[in-house]
This record gives structure tokens, C-alpha cells and sequence, in this order.
């Protein structure tokens, strides 16, 4: 029972983390913002660092890493807001297809856009050489109907009916959870910076109990966060039973998080908060995205409902994590 | 106490419903922040005033109907069920218009509140500098006296209506020896003088109704100020009340968001979390219950009483209902909530309210410095 | 339509809150909390200002009053925490019994419970010279099976069975609903008190950021409690059709206003909140009791939503009053 | 990472879940807080001496067993599985212990540490006073040096267990001139000393298990200080950190509450609001990510880590959780909340929760105190 990360990982996270500091910088998203499009430096970027081979086993050419390396990864993808198809196609669908497309999955020379009845909207079919709807693996249509988001950053497309695939739902769920905590670091970290800097009273507004306050709840939310976070990426990657009801706990965990984050940090912002002068709209309008992506705060909630109350799981500490024990 | 409201009321009601029903713009007009848009809402204003509508709770003197609060609250609650158009003329109505009357000369009131009741002026906010935001003492923009005129150099920021509007009013340092509240006055200005830039502020839905406007050596006539030189932070601190005041948001804006939240939720009730459904309920309640506390403080202040600090009450409990009611919907919505236009081509009426709720807690004095206020004024918690 | 109370009801509700300062102070809930049982004085200097004849006709020699005054002499047992069954009896029976029986109520001879199967629990059943119950009005039984309740001055026993009277349970909900506005009142003067005074950090507390965004919270909260009380009021005064709604509401939002000050007033008092050394105990128990009596909110909740969910009531800006226009 | 337990750990669940059926008392003892009860519980920390369960943590040498922290938790959740007694040990095990391990000498480890790992003496703290409570560094009380011993007057309050405790541990100021934080010293002593009067007080719920401690010229030997004298300060603090650290609310207390919740919920479901209903769902889900964060800390710790200010994030998630969850049951019961003994002669344990509840984010460093400490050490904002 040890809950630390591998020095392996430790180590995976600092070096994307390191990358995307140095090269997806709040310039870039301004610059797509007005440019439209996706930046091919960045895909090359992360597929040249492994990105893309993360979960393609050691034989085929990959890293041959698992689920928990993949939500260390999203959470830095996350926290730089990277809009690149990467945690998609690399992240998620990768273990669903065959060895050919896991190949270029890592070679970076295949995108793939993931279709699920859950979602009203297909991300990134425009960019995606194929989809992944249901068990089918289908070309990307010609010309896609674009869909308006709030995310300038964001492209999302009308939907391809299509069979639930629950490991995909629950898979993409994870990543997406794992964004999301990686967002709502992000957006503490850009509220706290701006509170040490913005004077008013002639004192930096940090030093206001009132602004103190407001961020340290964000930090008890999202201290509380991580864990189950992890824990669900645990589980996934051990195929535990309860693996579902972890995916759905980190969901509204980290969507709870980001919420918060997003309205405490326009609030400690003021006036600058609303408006594109600053980073932190990037960061709360993706909150806003995902939060609804991949089954919403509500769906999840209802999945935990169902086996906590209207089920017949066993609750209580000593099935924190479900130890043989119990189940032995 | 006696909530029945009187046969002239009633019919008062019957004549607003009538007008709005026979004036009210069928199509909804684009968005005040964009020129289109802006100008579709100042045609409005003059239709407005054409009806007499424009400025129901000036005196007749003014371009007014001289109403008192129960009517201008009977005329809102018709204004938001016909669906009508925001309102152009906010900051004339509410916060210029009443302190020119307060502490305007007979020459100024002739000069300003007739264009201003007619829609035919548009007025811009210069409150806000980039250093004095919740600290408006902290201004910095000068104006420095040369014979007969102001030479206004500074920056002024989140001036709402400035991208497109004709004049803004504001406080500017007359005293440059002066410090904090001391040596302030209150300027009215055309945007279109020399030197004026205006450099529009994208704001998170991205569009562009705040704006920064850039003085770079204005010249502008003495007579252009309000009240005595170094009067102008006790003028701007009267506007602020007005503003924070019972007028800032009109009750039936928000009975009329929880009317459509309802619908809303019966259309997602069976997704939706106990959370939101928690969340529609009390968006109702708390929007009944600010009808009524606006009823009740309307009737005080028509009888001569005064509103202080207890504005500050108001003011973080519309920005906290809206909040509220704005996040329940965007929960109901769930994936649904990201777009910024439906499936029907129908704008995504919640998420723009939820953005613009946003930015309720935070302008007009934030609602920090609103508990601040309460605690020490009202509670009477030292400071 | 004019908010303001009357001349009449403003020397009302000074005379009885002066009443109250003077004679019903914390020494005398400190008194009672020892000694048990109620205190004969207060009872006779209520009946002695014309309280227990609050409702009964001018013409049967009492006041004539209507629910309005009634709802305002609550607020002030509230404020007080007077635990006579002064309000069960004057302010809630009266209109409900027979011409004898509310002379008798006038004069301070006659004390009246009252069952309802929405409480499980009678109070004062052991004081009382009758019951009401349902439609009936019953001799008291001997020797009533006490309850033991966490406020140390109230007095519960076991239920009579009986049918519903709605009358009944709208009259006492509006009553408690009054009562904990006043309670809610006292217990935020009790916590400003405290913070004005007690000092750490060489400095009153109150002069803290967050001490005072707490109680400031309170206020807010308060403040937009008493005008739905002050509808519910005159509503039930005027016996409009939306009543119930409305003392539902005002049930709602009494118990929130309540229930925040309590855990507020005890945050900002600290330890000394947790003690018998302060007054704050006695309103906060109060509180939890009057929140579960009369119907606990989530009865009254299911009522409103009932209402503007589930059923057709009309709602929006122009019903706020029913007017005319709207039902004529 | 790996989040299953080994063979090992799972082994020592066993032993622990076995020990515990067969010793923990049938019959609820009575309350701590009364002198009945706190005998019962006293004897109960005999019991587990004898099974040498007291003080698992500690190490052999001490009367312990030397588990590392994962076997700590998993002792407590089975500790809470087997519904076994509160500690009246809790002050010995938690904050004494660990500071004589940490500062004392070999002959006060031997004195202390032994007796108090037996249950035979019961630990009472001294360390707030009527005008330093949040404000620790106010501290008055004063030991005046005299020979050989101290000479102590002045007064400590909302000391648990005083009303029944043998020792009780504090601190004093040691130099009369000194000021804050400076000059004091930490100091044991018998409860029964001569001139020590002890006041109990009455809580919330009726009880009276804290105390006020009057010392008026007490006099102690100089070897019952611990550390150097004024060093009092700096071995106050690391106590202090011990007690919001981790082990002050061990996370199976507060599963074991969500699922009574749960079970709660289901008798309620038909009539719970919907605020209730998502109190409970989230009750849970906070139970379960306080246990998460608390294995991962533990994981951080055993391999060398050091808890400083993340403690107060601890804090404030249990003691805010611990409120709603309670505040939650309070609503499903209803009007039955207010009982004090349900109809069926059982306590309403939901009500002493509740009522117990709010103490969490009171003591031990208010959540105001922890929430700055969160922003100042962990956020790096300004004083």
C-alpha cells in the first residue's frame, strides 16, 4: 500500500510538464485563438517526447506504460490547456485498436476522435484521420458540421450515431477528469499569482483575509481531489470491479474542483478576470467544456447513487480499496 | 402594510402592458455590445422616449413621468414580460441622470437631461483606472486647470458603453498636490474630443462593450463640471449609491430568469442532480424574496426614508441569486452547457447568463468590499 | 401596495420588545434552566399587555388584531426566547375556538396545546388546559408522557392521535416561521456583541476580514428573510388562495435564516460558543426545534415545489402579490 | 504506486479485527464526558494495554507496537468497524507521548512515558487561556522560578479531560518580562498538586468534559519542565502540529458515519429534500477522499516526508465534512432532530454529532487560523 509515484513517473511528469512550460505558453493560445487551426509543433512535440506510444506496449515500439502514466500526462495536458487531439487519440483509444493503428498512433501519423452516445458532440473530427465509434473503427467523414463552443480552443463537431462502448466512456471519463485537475491547478496557481501582484489599498489584495480565504478553500478542494483521482487510475489499470464507480467518484471530484477554481479565480481577478487581457479564461472555459464532457457532474453522481444507495455495494473503510480481505 | 396594489397601479400596469405589446421589437436585437447591436438599442431608447417611456422615474421637468418606486417597479416587471430590450441608457437613467439633478446648475440640467431622456446623448461610465478598481481613491487621471478649461491626461478603464457611446462622465484629479478622496472632480466629457482613444476590452464572451479610454491633454470647458472643484469624490460616491442602490437590477429580471429555470428544469428534471434541483428551487424562492425586500424598501424611501449601507445587502443578493441560478442551468444542461449556439441556432440564452453573472459579485464595488461595508456600517464591526 | 407597518404595530412591537428587555432576560432562561418549569410573571405580564387578546374581537373585549401583529409579537418571543406557551395559545388558537374560550384566552385563564399529526411531539402538554386536535378541542390529559428534547426549555410529550387541520398547521407555521426570524435576529446581535469585544491578536476579532464577511453573510440573509415572513403575514391576513405557498416560503426561509446565524454565531464565538458560559445555546437549540416543528423545511420545500414545479400555479413578476390584474 | 495491502497488512487486519470482537465492551459505555463513563473508559484503556493495543504508534521501547502509519489506519478502521470506545488516552497518545519522545530527557521518557501507555495515568492539556485561544502566543499564566521548582498562578481553560484527568501538561511564562511567544516554558503536573482548583465547564450538550484549571501558587519540581526553559514556545508548536496533523481524526470515523448516513437516507429517501439528498452523496464522497488523502500522506511520511502546513487542509476537509454530514442527518430526521433520546430509549446519536460537530471547526486552531495558514505557508500570500 503505497500511494507515491515511481521515480519513473516523477520523472515522465517533469519533463512534459517542463516541455509545455517552455513551448505551449499562453502566447500560443492567444495565437491560436486568433489563428484558428492546431499547432503541429506542439503534436510533434509530445509525440516526440513518447506521448503518442504511451500505452503501446514495449514490443510494438511504445512505452508500454499504463492508465496511471496516462493521467499523470492528462493532468499536465490539463494544466497547459493543450488542445491538440493527443489525449484522445493517445490516451484513450490507443488500447481499443489493433497493433497497426497503435504503431502509428505512436508514430504520430494516425489521429483518432472517439464517438459516444453520451456525448451530443464529437470532438476534433476534423483533424481525426479515423473514429472510434462504439467497437467500429470508421473513416472520418468528409466535411464535418462544425458546433459552436465557448472554448476558442475547442472544435467540436455534429455527432456519428453509434453503439455505448463503456470502456471507452469510462476510459475517456478518467482522462477527462485528469484535465480538469490539471485546470483547476493551473487556475489556482494563476489567481494566487495575480493576488500577490494587484495592489489596491496600497497593499497586494493576497494580503485581504477575504482573498486569502476564497483560495485556500480551492486548495482544500483540490487536495481532496488528487487522491481520488489516482485511485481511479489505479483501479482502471488493475481492471478492479469497482472500477466504474472510481471513474465516476474522480469525474465529479475534479469537476467540483475546477468549478470552484474557475468562479474563485475570476472572482479574485475582479474586473481583469472577465476579460481576454489575461490567461484565465482559457483555462474556465475548458473547465466549462469538460465538465460536461464524457457524462456531466450528474451522470456520474446518478452511477455512485446507484451502487452506494439503490445497490448492494459494500461501503465502508475497510473497502477504501476493496482489499482481499473482503473479498477474499 | 398593505400589498394590494391600488386601482391606479393596476391600471398604470394595464397601460405600460399595452404600450410594450404594441412596441416591443417582435425580433430580439443583436447583442448591445457589438455596433449592430448598439445601434438597434439606441433606436430603441428613442422609441422609448418617443412613448414618454424613457425615463419613468424623472420628474416631468426632465423628460420623466415623475413615478414613484412601486410604479417604476410595476413598469420593470411589464418591461422584462414583454421581453424587451436592455436598456442603452442605463447609465444616463440611473446614475448620471439623478446626480446632474442633485447637484447640477439649472444651465447644466437644461443642457444635459433632455438629450439624455430623449436617448439622443449616450453616456459612458470613466470610473475605473487600472490601479483603482475596488480602491477608487487610487485615481490618478488629472485635470489640470488652464484659464477656462480642464487638460485631462490619464486613463480610465471598464467604462461600460464607451466602444460605441457620445460622452462619458467621471472623476478626475483637479489637485495634483491632492491624495486619496481629497482634490477630485466631476468631469462630463464628449468621446469624440481631441485627443480621446478609446481601445474596446475584449471580455470573456468576446465582445467588446467595456472599453479603456486614453486622455491624452482633453481640453474640456470648465463648465463641464459638476459641482465645486474638489467636490467630485462626495458626487461620485452619491452616483456609486445610486448605483449599488435598489435600481441596479430590477427585480423582475430575475423572477423572469427563475420563471425560465423552472421550465428548464421540468424539461431535464429526470437528470437532473439533487443539487440543481435543490438550486431551481431556491433561484425561485430567492427571487420572490427580492421582489418583495425591493417592495419593502421601496415603500420606505417613498416615504422619505433613505438607503445607506443597506444597499450593500442588495447588491450581494442579486449577484449571488444570479450566480446561482445561472449555475443550476448550466448543470441542467450538462454537455449541453459548452455551446455557444444550440443545435437551433438559438444563442445559449443560459451560458451567456451565467458569463455575465460572473460578473455580478464583482463590479460595482465587489462584494467583498459590499460584506466590508456591511460589517462596519451596518453591524457596526470596526473597521 | 406599502410595506411599511402601521404606527399601530410599530409601538406594538416596541412595547413588547421593551417588555421583554426588561423582564425576560438570559438570567431568567438561566433561572429556568435550573429550577425547570415556567415562569408565572411573564406569563401574566403578557396576558397583562393585551397579548393573550391579540386576536380576539374589540367587541369581546380584546384587541382585534390580526396575523400581521400576531407575527410581529412572535418576532419578539423569538428575539427573547420566550418558551410560555403564549404563542401556541394566543397567537395560533384563538381564531380557531369558540367565543368563552377566547375570553378565557384574553384574560390569561386558559392555556392551549395543540396536536397535529404533522409533529410527533406536543408541547406544553403538561401546562395546557386544553387540546386542540384536528377540529376538536379536548380536555388535557393527566400526566402526559414527557419527550426529552435537546432545548432545555421546552417541554415535549407523547402525540394524541387526530385528524389534520390545515388552519391549524398554517397558523403555527407562520408563528414559528416569525419566531425564528427573532431568534435569527438575537443570535446575530449575540455574535456582533462578542466580536466588538473579544480580543486576540491584540485586536477585536471583529475586526477580521473573515469574522466579518461571516456575520455580514448573516445579514444579507436575514434581510431577505423578513419580507417573505411579512407577505406569508398578510396573506394569511387577507386569507388569499396563495397562503399556504407563501407560509411555506416563509417557513424556508425563517429555518435558513436560523440555522445559518446558529452555526455562525458559534463559529465567531469560538470555544466560548460551545459553553453554557454564553446566552448563544439557548436560541440555537431553540432554533433546532422550531426548524423541525410545524413541518421541517423539506415539508415545506415539497409544498412550494408542488406548487411551481409540479402544479400550474402561475408565477413570475406580475404574481408576486396576486394582484388584481392578474385574477380579476 | 500500488494501492493494494500486502499479505502482511492484511495478516494484522485480521489480528486486530479478532482481538477487537472478543474485548470490545457489548454494551455502549457512558459517556466520556461524565464521571461514570470516563471511569468505563478508562478501564477499556487498561483492556487495550493489556492486549497492547494502546498506543500502536509508539515505539516498542514506549509500551507500543511501532506500526507505521498504513497500520495505523488500518488498526482505526477496524477500531471504528468494531464500534469501540472514544480514547481517553487521546491526549497521551497524540500529543504528550510523541513531544517527551521528541524533547524529553531518558529519565521523564521513563517516568511518563510508561504509565501513560498503561492507561495509568490520564492526560489532561493546559494550554488556552480565557484572553489566548486562537491568540496562543497571549499566554499569561505564569511560573515563577523559585530553587528547585516553579512556583505556577493564573489560569487555563477548555482543557478536555481536566475534569477527571490525573496530569495535565501546559505552558507557562517563565519570564515575567518576556512577551508572545517568547519566555515561556513547557510543564507538567499532578492535577491533585495543592492550590490547583478545577472548574468543570457545561458544553452545548449538557456535559461538562472540559475544564477550566486554577492554579494559584502551585508548586512544581524544575525537572517536570520539558526542553529548556523558554523553549516552551517551539515544543508547544510541534504538539500542536501533531494534533491537526493526521492522527487527529482518523479517517474510519468518518466512513463509518457516511455509512451510517446512507443507511439514514434510505429510512428518509421519501421525504428528504433534494439539499439533503446531495448532502449525502457528497458526505460520502468526502469520507472516502478524506481516507484517500489520508493513505496518501501516510505513504509521503513513512518514506521520510514531513507534514507541515498541509495539515491544515486536513483540517478544514474533516471538520467541514464532519458539519455536513451531520447537518445533513438533522434534516432527514426532521422534526425528530431535536430529540435528545429518540422514543425508543436509544440517545439520538445524529443530534450529539451534530452538536459535536461544530467543535470541529473551532478547536484545535480555528478554520479562520487554518485557512491563513493555507495562504500565507502553502499559497505564499502576504501577511
Amino acid at each position: 500500500m503505497d500511494f507515491r509515484f515511481t521515480e519513473d513517473q516523477l520523472n515522465l511528469r517533469e519533463a512534459i510538464r517542463d516541455y509545455l512550460t517552455g513551448e505551449h505558453t499562453p502566447e500560443v493560445l492567444r495565437r491560436l485563438d486568433v489563428e484558428g487551426g492546431r499547432d503541429a509543433a506542439i503534436w510533434d512535440g509530445l509525440i516526440g517526447m513518447g506521448i503518442g506510444g504511451l500505452l503501446v506496449p514495449e514490443a510494438e515500439g511504445g512505452l508500454g506504460m499504463g492508465l496511471i502514466e496516462a493521467a499523470i500526462v492528462a493532468v499536465e495536458l490539463g494544466r497547459a490547456n493543450v488542445s491538440e487531439p493527443i489525449a484522445d487519440t493517445a490516451l484513450v483509444a490507443t488500447p481499443l485498436l489493433g497493433s497497426d493503428q497503435r504503431a502509428a498512433i505512436a508514430a504520430g501519423a494516425l489521429k483518432v476522435a472517439l464517438a459516444h452516445p453520451i456525448n451530443p458532440w464529437i470532438a476534433d473530427l476534423d483533424s481525426a484521420d479515423m473514429v472510434l465509434a462504439g467497437e467500429a473503427a470508421l473513416p472520418a467523414p468528409e466535411d464535418p458540421a462544425p458546433v459552436d463552443t465557448v472554448d476558442p480552443l475547442r472544435r467540436l463537431f455534429a455527432p456519428i450515431e453509434c453503439a455505448a462502448d463503456d470502456r471507452l466512456l469510462d476510459r475517456a471519463a478518467l482522462i477527462a477528469a485528469a484535465q480538469l485537475i490539471g485546470g483547476a491547478e493551473r487556475m489556482l496557481e494563476l489567481a494566487t499569482d495575480y493576488a500577490k501582484t494587484r495592489e489596491q489599498f496600497g497593499q497586494p489584495i493576497g494580503s485581504f483575509q477575504a482573498i486569502k480565504h476564497h483560495l485556500a478553500t480551492v486548495a482544500v478542494k483540490l487536495e481532496f481531489a488528487r487522491p481520488v483521482l489516482w485511485r481511479a487510475a489505479y483501479a482502471a489499470q488493475q481492471r478492479a470491479a469497482r472500477t466504474p464507480i472510481h471513474i465516476s467518484h474522480a469525474k465529479v471530484a475534479a469537476t467540483d474542483a475546477a468549478m470552484l477554481a474557475a468562479e474563485t479565480a475570476i472572482q479574485v481577478h475582479g474586473a481583469m478576470g472577465y476579460t481576454y487581457e489575461v490567461d484565465l479564461h482559457f483555462w474556465m472555459k475548458r473547465a466549462w467544456a469538460l465538465a460536461g464532457a464524457w457524462g456531466d457532474r450528474a451522470w456520474h453522481q446518478r452511477r455512485i447513487e446507484a451502487a452506494v444507495i439503490g445497490g448492494g455495494m459494500a461501503i465502508g473503510p475497510e473497502t477504501t480499496f476493496a482489499s482481499e480481505l473482503n473479498h477474499g | 402594510m398593505d400589498l394590494e396594489y391600488t386601482p391606479e397601479q393596476n391600471a398604470f400596469r394595464a397601460e405600460v402592458r399595452a404600450w410594450m405589446e404594441a412596441h416591443v421589437p417582435k425580433t430580439p436585437l443583436k447583442t448591445l455590445e457589438g455596433r449592430e447591436g448598439y445601434d438597434q438599442h439606441v433606436e430603441w431608447e428613442r422609441e422609448l422616449a418617443s412613448g414618454n417611456w424613457g425615463m419613468v422615474t424623472w420628474p416631468e421637468a426632465y423628460g420623466g413621468r415623475g413615478l414613484d418606486l412601486i410604479r417604476w417597479l410595476i413598469f420593470e416587471e411589464e418591461y422584462y414580460r414583454a421581453g424587451a430590450p436592455l436598456r442603452a441608457n442605463q447609465n444616463g437613467i440611473f446614475l448620471l441622470g439623478p446626480t446632474i439633478m442633485e447637484y447640477g446648475t439649472d444651465e447644466q440640467k437644461a443642457r444635459f437631461l433632455t438629450p439624455m431622456a430623449k436617448g439622443e446623448v449616450i453616456w459612458a461610465q470613466a470610473w475605473s483606472e487600472p490601479n483603482a478598481g475596488s480602491d477608487m481613491a487610487a485615481i490618478r487621471s488629472r485635470a489640470v486647470r488652464d484659464g477656462d478649461h480642464y487638460v485631462i491626461s490619464g486613463q480610465k478603464t471598464w467604462s461600460s458603453r464607451a466602444a460605441f457611446a457620445d460622452w462619458c462622465f467621471g472623476i478626475f484629479r483637479t489637485d495634483s498636490e491632492s491624495k486619496r478622496h481629497k482634490g477630485l472632480s466631476f468631469i462630463l466629457l464628449p468621446l469624440d474630443s481631441p485627443g480621446v482613444t478609446i481601445r474596446p476590452i475584449r471580455q470573456l464572451h468576446g465582445e467588446t462593450g467595456f472599453a479603456e479610454i486614453f486622455f491624452d491633454e482633453v481640453r474640456v470647458p470648465v463648465e463641464n463640471r459638476i459641482a465645486g472643484e474638489g467636490e467630485g469624490w462626495n458626487v461620485a460616491m452619491a452616483t456609486a449609491g445610486f448605483e449599488r442602490g435598489l435600481m441596479l437590477r430590477s427585480p423582475a429580471r430575475f423572477q423572469a430568469a427563475a420563471k425560465r429555470l423552472v421550465a428548464l428544469y421540468k424539461e431535464h428534471a429526470a437528470t437532473a442532480s439533487p443539487a440543481a434541483h435543490e438550486a431551481v428551487l431556491q433561484a425561485w424562492m430567492d427571487a420572490e424574496a427580492y421582489a418583495l425586500n425591493t417592495y419593502s424598501v421601496a415603500a420606505t424611501v417613498i416615504a422619505g426614508g433613505h438607503i445607506g449601507a443597506e444597499a450593500s445587502l442588495n447588491k450581494i443578493f442579486w449577484s449571488e441569486l444570479d450566480r446561482a441560478a445561472h449555475r443550476a442551468a448550466m448543470s441542467l444542461l450538462g454537455a449541453t452547457a459548452e455551446l455557444r449556439t444550440l443545435p437551433d441556432g438559438a444563442a445559449n440564452i443560459w451560458q451567456e447568463g451565467y458569463i455575465f453573472s460572473l460578473s455580478g459579485p464583482i463590479y460595482a464595488g465587489s462584494n467583498e468590499i459590499q460584506r466590508n461595508i456591511i460589517a462596519e456600517r451596518l453591524l457596526g464591526l470596526p473597521r
